[in-house]
């Protein structure tokens, strides 16, 4: 069980240090959905570990959010790059202060 | 073989957001049949359809309906939240079409996106299970993140979208690794039941798992409602996303915030209080602080509310960390003012600006007082309700905020609170300064006031103004609200 | 009859919704409704005077359900009583002249001006009358808008910074009282007060620690209205930046909210507390006449000099207030009614020359009374009454509070304040002399006209009212004797305990147990108690959900 | 009759409240002029009346009081306005409706043409009721409605000729000064009050009340604080050291209103002050001991100053002061019907003395405002000779000059020299009697001198003035001189009220007129009165040679000076040129007082608007704000823009939230 969980732990950890660190932006999306299937792990581990499906469910419902997010997400992130060829973080900084 | 059983669904307790739902697809369809510049119709269609809604929400007073199997609940708590997220998007949408057409994006699937913003709002003041809160959340985010960027042809508006979705998303994940250990801790997601099984624990405070999901949940609500360290976005967002869109953003979405985070708190994990009451405290002089004093440097005017925005997340919060019935029935009281009067302040910042969102400034504002006077009355009217000056809901929102922290024995909580909207005047009044005080160097002859703005802004100041003059009936309403949750 | 007070309050209210119909073009009909308006208002006043009993309850009283949510219950709850009485005549006075005094002053902007002034009013009278603490301190608030836009819109060329200080200034202070108010009424809920009316927290008994605390924040919001030495630096800016019919008002009047707050609210609330203050609101009111005094008389602007004289003479007020006895409260009572009067007709007799000359340094002026004769007589006279000469009102009301607090504990402190007469005779009659006397050899001045008739009809209202309140003061006096008694057995029988055992008070700050702990939490360990039982609500209730 | 009190100061109102309202309207100066006149005659003869009136009752019931209407009742505190006829009221009443009405009709020639004529005799007529009302008033808030009203006419007459800078600046001099005297009479009511309040539960101000009470006063202690502030008060109006030096300075004001505010009548309020509270004053021993000092020393200190001035008034000027000073020495030893005898006197001839340099000045104004010159009408240096061309003037100014400087016979012989001689002989002040005898018969000897030196300089010589004007020079109009004329007689006779017992020609009637009075006081000093020392007739009459002999000495002088001997005053200022600098310079009190108070009280101010009020009140203010500000900059910047700040900032706070919450 605490493996699962340190596992998971560690998945989340990874996935936002890559946030902090990554320049660009699909990257950075992309270390988001490692966030959450870190949380999905420890959903599902939890779940068998409790013996109730709560968790399992939920880990469903994350999956199709984590699905529409990526949709919207990669469209502003196209509509972005029209404007400004660039997908790069460190571009995302007209409004500031 | 046990029969399988199909257990009956009441639907009663989300009948307004099914109704939303439907409408918004037909909508859409609507949409497509529409040729381009004749979109106001949707408009119009969408804010009968909101007051509608809100006439089918205001017949659930009084109610207590569970559904769901527990996942969803009608009661009056959640009433009051719809009625304020129904009315922040129904003058979102009188709002925005006069905006949009100026701006040049008045594709129609803006309103169906607004109603499906209210949909996940909805579900999150409603629901009673994490997952239905979740759902709702994400409903209402990834619209959210949508209508940011709804303008495609403008960078700002790309930028904002790109950071609300990018942070939004992030910050889901803290939500999710929240609500995950709590189910770990508890081994349910319904909130009635984590109440009852916190209820038994002999100290809940001591169970890490439990204290640490709490705690990361929270974030993720902190970030919705925009409160320090979690509220960077806000400016940014704020200032890119169109602004009918930002006014919208303002109100509701942080509104949902607070209804989600009440709900959980106040009902799941009452024993934790001292935890999450002490948190909220310094989250909320923090912001109070930051969102104040950033705000006071701040010459763009959209940027200078979104600070400001800041700022009131950070009143509510004291009242939030109180936490008993006269902070949190503030919260309510509060949220509905602050949507009359933020999102008229946004409309008049529509009214003035020009093309591109140019005329943004605080200085364009010079010399509005006396060529349009009534909109400067009016401008006035809802800057003075943010300044929490009586006689306007502003105040009595404010003083039920820091009551409540009073009552509760921080008086240095709110002690703060009145230094911190002492020292936001000084950015309302700016305003006011330079509408009255300085001379005009425009003559402003492109502000035209189009029927559903001036609509909007009638309402606006009738909300500002009224339940700060007579406000019994809304506070009982709140209260009430309070009582059941 | 009954709803007299109501009538005279938002009256203004109804001449604003006139006003809105009568375009801006039309000035003239616009100053004459807002004068009938005014003259109206100050007409039906007269009926509370003849209406008025001499005795000490509060009269004309009405009382109605008003805001009724969650722990609080606000009442329109409003009644005079002797102390209010006059403020409240002297608001309905003062506001015709101060209108009248527009007829030229103000050329631009006349309408949204005299929507100000009527708002103004009603504010001033609504805070005067109110009897629930939370009606109250909305007037007191509102009052600040419209006083804001005067100064901001129709001010001088700092106008800005004038507008946005006083604004501020007077927030602060008052956004603390607030906090003190709701504390107040949250002890009162223990002790079974159920509403914010005034006259019930009157019998409430407070420990002393509490009663500083919420003194404390009480007097600094009424310190820095007065304004009390050394809050008091918002006041010379906004008098000089303020039009001349704002500096009539703000002097007038809205000064006197700070010692009415005194009066009506902290001393009688808090009586232990105000005494053991005393000796240090005494300091600060007699530091405040002698510094203002001295700094008056280096002005060379007018109208920051009759500003700082302001300050002098509201010393003198809280000087004979915190005297605790008859003669001082009646003195400073008198003395705010006075300095309404003179002072109010000091801004006029600036603006009449500002308005000749569109200067007020002193420098600019001088033999001013070879070519104004009618002007510098009542500007004479009008001096005189500053400067308190027996036979004009001044006098009455500064020799009242310097006996009454000669006779109290503040002894030495009257020696000092009673200095401070020579003080205000050196610097009124320097101003005086050095623009009415000597030669007129400024070329600008020689073209000077005399007042024409609408500014001598300004004048000779209050010019009998300086001597009238010289010579007679007793119908004032006798009408508010009752009112003033009984405020002084309210404050006095305290007085005795805290004489008698001054170790009571606590040497420990901790006066408010509960909130500062809560302060010391973000450093410390975390104020884990739970709050006392009548203290904090009971946390929501539980879910009546049952599980399925 | 003692009921119609209040038309004595009522008359004058009403011919102040006519000539204010509407002189300007009436073009016609006589019947301006005469108004006012009128009004005041008609109090005097209500004095008259009242004074017959009393002369027919016995001593023990000329005590009458009549209260107008309620003034001020609050709480303990009750004051009326209410009149006190008494044997000293009706003295000082007919000495100021007498003294009062010759002026106002002396000036109706004397302020012939000028401008604002009936502002003069508005004002005239004011000041006639303030001091009516200070002297009737039956207690000491009326007195000092008096007492500070009679300040603001001296304030407005002083200020006549506003034009002046002078003017204005000795006008706001005397009434700044005044008020310093004020507040010592303030500070002296309220410790009475307070103390009869507070420990005999007697809260009044009333002087017939005090007076039932004032067995119970101590001895010293707190009589002696009380009675100190009220003669600070007292030195303030009556120009006594160290407040003395806007007399001299109010010499701005019109002649007539010098004559009778400064000399006759205003000036002598703080001896009337002290004679009405003299059962206060004896009561501290101190006290009397102070007022008797600064009495005889303001008598040599203003004569010295006035040796060496040459302007005609200032002369007079000082010599007031130093007459004053010796009425506060006899007030000082106990000598209170001696005092108010002086007091009355002094008004006669000095009113006389006024009203002649007036003519003079009137009459050498005239003759220079002819040939258009701008020689300073009042310089004794270009006046001489005067005596020809003004008879009468010169005659009445002649005989008050022998009357104040105390030739027997004169009125001021009988009133000076009892003051003398009680100072020697008082009981009160031991050891010190002989210096102040001393220092007054030296005073007496200036008298004498600068009296004659005036006379001599004006009247005999050659005349100086310039010469085309000398054929303008002409005695004034009737108006001018039937004043005089009357004035003159009383100064001779009216000393023959007040004749010493030893010379027992006539019964001293002013001394058992003012006898009910003083009783108490007198009664009240024989309690620390030493006994014995009962100086011999033998001795009063040396004394009295004596003081006669310092006067005709001082004479001698001033005839060796200035009429036979001209080059000898040239002679001494070249010998003491020092000495005679500060003498001239009236020994530099007003540089001192401006170097000592004026100044300070400048810079100080300046320093607390400009150091205090702007540097630090409002840089606190504005440096909070400031710093709000600096923080919102701060805070701003960290707002980088880059969306992984942003999610740097939100992780730190989940990190520092959990670690807090976990590690705690």
């Amino acid at each position: 069980m605490e493996k699962y969980l340190i596992v998971s732990a560690i998945l989340f950890t990874i996935g936002t240090i890559g946030v902090l660190t990554r320049k660009n932006a699909i990257v950075i999306f992309m270390c988001i959905e490692l966030m959450l299937n870190a949380v999905n792990l420890t959903f599902v581990a939890f779940s068998r570990y409790l013996g109730n499906l709560d968790g399992q469910v939920f880990v469903f419902f994350v999956m199709t959010v984590a699905a529409a997010e990526a949709a919207v997400g990669l469209a502003l992130m196209i509509a972005f790059y029209n404007n400004r060829e660039s997908i790069d973080a460190d571009d995302v900084n007209l409004m500031k202060w | 073989m046990d029969m399988i059983l199909i257990p009956v669904v009441n639907m009663t307790p989300i009948l307004p957001e099914i109704f939303l739902s439907v409408l918004a697809m037909v909508l859409l369809l609507i949409n497509v049949f529409s040729p381009s510049g004749k979109k106001s119709r949707l408009a119009y269609i969408s804010f009968v359809g909101i007051v509608a809604t809100a006439v089918l929400v205001g017949a659930g007073w009084g109610c207590h309906i569970e559904s769901f199997s527990g996942s969803v609940v009608l009661d009056n708590f959640a009433t009051f939240f719809k009625m304020i997220f129904l009315v922040s998007a129904a003058l979102a949408v009188l709002i925005s079409d006069q905006y949009m057409e100026r701006e040049g994006c008045n594709h129609g699937e803006l309103y169906p996106m607004i109603l499906f913003t209210v949909v996940g709002m909805m579900l999150m003041a409603s629901g009673t299970d994490l997952m239905t809160i979740f759902l709702g959340l994400e409903v209402m985010s990834v619209s959210l993140y949508v209508l940011a960027g709804f303008n495609r042809a403008n960078r700002k508006s790309n930028e904002a979208g790109l950071k609300y979705f990018l942070l939004g998303a992030f910050s889901t994940g803290f939500l999710l690794y929240g609500m995950a250990l709590i189910y770990g801790a508890t081994g349910t997601t319904r909130i009635y039941k984590i109440a009852g099984i916190l209820g038994q624990m002999t100290l809940p405070s001591s169970n890490i798992m439990l204290v640490a999901g709490m705690l990361l949940m929270l974030t993720g609500f902190l970030f919705k409602i925009a409160a320090a360290p979690f509220h960077m976005w806000t400016p940014d967002v704020y200032e890119g996303a169109p602004t009918p869109m930002t006014a919208f953003m303002s109100a509701g979405p942080k509104a949902a915030g607070f209804a989600a985070a009440l709900r959980i708190l106040l009902v799941a994990m009452p024993t934790l209080q001292i935890e999450w009451s002490q948190l909220l405290w310094i989250i909320a002089v923090l912001t109070m602080t930051v969102g104040n004093i950033t705000a006071l440097r701040q010459d763009n005017i959209k940027r200078m509310l979104a600070y400001s925005s800041i700022a009131h997340a950070g009143y509510c919060l004291v009242g939030f960390a109180a936490g008993n019935s006269t902070g949190t029935a503030g919260i309510l009281f509060y949220m509905l003012s602050y949507a009359f009067m933020n999102i008229g302040a946004f409309a008049i910042v529509i009214l003035l600006a020009k093309k591109g969102e140019t005329n943004g400034d605080v200085k364009d504002f010079a010399g509005l007082g006396f060529k349009h006077p009534v909109l400067a009355v009016a401008m006035t009217v809802f800057l003075f309700s943010l300044a929490g000056m009586p006689p306007t809901a502003g105040f009595v929102g404010k003083f039920y905020l820091f009551s409540g922290a009073i009552q509760k024995g921080y008086i240095w909580l709110a002690i703060i609170g009145v230094l911190n909207s002492a020292a936001s005047v000084y950015y309302y009044l700016r305003v006011t300064v330079y509408m009255y005080m300085k001379d005009s160097t425009e003559e402003f002859d492109w502000v035209q006031v189009t029927g559903p703005v001036a609509l909007a802004l009638i309402i606006a100041v009738a909300g500002s103004l009224i339940p700060g003059i007579v406000p019994s009936f809304i506070l009982q309403f709140a209260q009430n609200a309070v009582r059941l949750i | 009859m009954s709803n007299i007070l109501s009538l005279t309050t938002f009256l203004p209210i109804l001449g604003v919704l006139l006003l809105l119909f009568i375009p801006k073009e039309s000035k003239g009909v616009l100053r004459n409704v807002t004068l009938a308006v005014t003259v109206v208002t100050f007409l039906v006043s007269l009926l509370i005077i003849s209406g008025f009993q001499t005795n000490a309850e509060f009269q004309f009283v009405e009382n109605r359900p008003w805001i009724a949510a969650g722990p609080f219950i606000m009442h329109y709850n409003i009644g005079i009583d002797g102390i209010s009485l006059w403020l409240v005549i002297l608001t309905t006075f003062i506001m015709p002249i101060s209108v009248l005094s527009t007829y030229t002053a103000v050329e631009e902007k006349v309408k949204e001006y005299m929507i100000c002034l009527l708002l103004l009013e009603t504010g001033m009278l609504g805070a005067f009358i109110s009897l629930d603490l939370f009606l109250f301190y909305i007037f007191w608030e509102v009052m600040l808008i419209p006083m804001y836009f005067m100064i901001g819109i129709w001010g001088g060329k700092n106008k800005i910074y004038a507008a946005v200080k006083f604004f501020i200034y007077t927030m602060v202070g008052s956004l603390l009282m607030l906090v003190a108010l709701v504390f107040l009424y949250f002890k009162g809920i223990q002790a079974g007060i159920t509403d914010f009316s005034l006259l019930h927290f009157f019998s409430l008994k407070l420990d002393m620690a509490t009663q500083i605390w919420l003194f404390l924040a009480f007097a600094f919001a009424f310190a820095i209205k007065v304004p009390m030495f050394p809050l008091h630096t918002w006041l010379p800016d906004a008098h000089t930046e303020a039009p001349t019919a704002g500096s009539v008002i703000l002097a007038a009047v809205l000064l006197k909210m700070g010692t009415y707050g005194y009066v009506r609210f902290a001393m009688p609330l808090f009586p232990d507390a105000a005494h053991k203050f005393a000796p240090l609101i005494a300091t600060l009111a007699v530091i405040g006449i002698i510094y203002a005094a001295l700094v008056a008389m280096v002005q060379e602007d007018v109208k920051k000099l009759v500003a700082y004289s302001s300050v002098a003479h509201l010393g003198f007020v809280m000087l004979g207030v915190f005297a605790f006895n008859v003669e001082g409260i009646t003195g400073g009572m008198l003395q705010m009614l006075n300095h309404g009067v003179s002072t109010g007709a000091l801004f006029l007799i600036v603006g009449f020359i500002y308005e000749r000359r569109h200067t007020r340094l002193i420098t600019d002026f001088g033999g001013l009374s070879k070519q104004m004769p009618i002007f510098a007589t009542v500007f004479m006279i009008v001096t005189f009454s500053s400067v308190g000469l027996p036979g004009t009102n001044g006098f009455v009301g500064e020799f009242l509070i310097l006996i009454g607090a000669f006779e109290s504990e503040l002894r030495w402190w009257t020696v000092v304040a009673t200095s401070g007469v020579i003080l205000s005779a050196v610097y009124m009659l320097w101003v005086f002399q050095r623009v009415m006397f000597g030669e007129l050899d400024n070329p600008k001045n020689q073209k000077l006209t005399d007042l024409n008739a609408r500014e001598i009809a300004i004048m000779v209202p209050i010019i009998i009212l300086i001597f009238v309140m010289g010579l007679y003061p007793k119908p004032i006096i006798d009408k508010m004797d009752p009112a003033i008694k009984k405020l002084v057995a309210q404050v006095r029988p305290a007085s005795f305990a805290v004489r008698s055992a001054p170790a009571a008070i606590p040497a420990a700050p901790v006066a408010l147990p509960a909130g500062h702990s809560e302060a010391q939490m973000p450093v410390g360990q975390p104020g884990a108690a739970p709050m006392p039982a009548g203290h904090s609500e009971a946390p929501p209730a539980a879910p009546t959900a049952k599980t399925h | 009759m003692f009921d119609n009190v209040w038309l004595i100061p009522f008359f004058p109102l009403i011919g102040f409240l006519f000539l204010g309202l509407f002189g300007k309207k009436i073009k016609n100066e006589a019947v301006i002029g005469g108004i006012g006149t009128l009004m005041i005659f008609l109090s005097f003869l209500v004095s008259c009346g009242i004074l017959m009136q009393m002369i027919g009752l016995p001593p023990e019931q000329r005590v009458f009081e009549k209260v107008m209407f309620p003034w001020i009742h609050s709480g303990n505190f009750k004051a009326d306005m209410a009149f006190l006829v008494d044997p000293l009221s009706v003295v000082m009443i007919m000495v100021v409706t007498g003294v009062g009405s010759l002026i106002h009709l002396y000036s109706i020639g004397y302020m012939h043409g000028e401008e604002g004529f009936y502002r003069f005799f508005a004002y005239l007529n004011l000041f006639c009721m303030s001091m009516l009302l200070l002297v009737l008033g039956n207690n000491m808030l009326v007195m000092f409605i008096g007492w500070e009203g009679v300040g603001l006419c001296s304030y407005l007459l002083i200020g006549y000729y506003f034009h002046k800078k002078s003017a204005g600046d000795a006008a706001k001099k005397a009434f700044v000064m005044n008020r310093v005297g004020d507040f010592g009479f303030l500070i002296g009511l309220f410790t009475l009050y307070w103390w009869f309040g507070s420990n005999h539960n007697i809260w009044t101000v009333n002087f017939t009340e005090i007076k039932a009470a004032s067995h119970l006063l101590p001895y010293g202690g707190v009589v002696t604080v009380a009675t100190l502030c009220f003669f600070l008060g007292a030195t303030g109006k009556s120009a006594q050291l160290p407040l003395f030096t806007w007399l001299p300075d109010a010499m701005e004001g019109p002649t007539p209103v010098s004559a009778l505010i400064h000399a006759a009548t205003m000036v002598t309020a703080g001896v009337y002050m002290i004679g009405r509270m003299s059962f206060v004053f004896i009561k501290s021993p101190e006290t009397m001991m102070v007022v008797a000092v600064v009495g005889a020393a303001t008598a040599i200190f203003a004569a010295t100053i006035g040796t060496a001035q040459n302007d005609i008034k200032r002369v007079l000027a000082y010599s007031t002061v130093s007459q004053l000073g010796f009425m506060f020495l006899a007030m000082g030893v106990g000598a209170f019907s001696a005092g108010i005898f002086h007091l009355m006197t002094h008004a006669f001839f000095k009113a006389c003395l006024f009203l002649g340099s007036g003519s003079v000045i009137h009459s050498m104004h005239h003759a220079l405002h002819k040939i258009h010159a701008h020689d300073d009408a009042q310089d004794m240096r270009n006046m001489g000779g005067l005596k020809a061309a003004m008879p009468i003037t010169f005659i009445t100014f002649l005989v008050s000059t022998i009357a104040i400087a105390g030739i027997p016979g004169f009125s001021g012989f009988f009133s000076k020299d009892e003051i003398l001689w009680m100072a020697f002989a008082n009981p009160y002040h031991g050891g010190l009697n002989i210096v102040l005898w001393g220092i007054g018969a030296i005073a007496a000897c200036f008298t004498a001198f600068y009296m004659f030196r005036l006379v001599f300089m004006t009247f005999f010589g050659e005349c100086r003035i310039n010469p085309k004007a000398k054929s303008y020079l002409h005695e004034s109009p009737l108006t001018i001189t039937i004043p005089l004329m009357v004035l003159g007689f009383l100064a001779v006779v009216g000393g023959y009220l007040g004749m010493p017992k030893l010379m027992g020609m006539l019964p001293n009637y002013f001394e058992h007129w003012l006898d009910p009075v003083f009783e108490q006081a007198n009664h009240y000093g024989a309690k620390y009165a030493h006994a014995g020392a009962h100086p011999s007739h033998a001795l009063e009459w040396g004394l009295m040679g004596l003081s006669v002999l310092v006067a005709v000495v001082g004479i001698g002088i001033a005839f060796t000076m200035y009429v036979k001997n001209r080059e000898l005053p040239g002679k001494f200022v070249a010998t003491f040129p020092a000495l005679h600098r500060a003498v001239f310079n009236k020994w530099y009190v007003d540089e001192l007082y401006d170097y000592l108070f004026v100044n300070p009280c400048k810079a100080f101010g300046r320093f607390l608007w400009k150091g205090f009020d702007v540097v630090v009140v409002d840089g606190v203010v504005n440096g909070v704000a400031n710093v709000v500000m600096g923080f919102g900059g701060i805070f701003r910047f960290m707002q980088s823009g880059y969306i992984y700040n942003y999610a740097a900032s939100m992780v730190l706070g989940v990190v520092v939230i959990l670690g807090y919450y976990i590690f705690k």
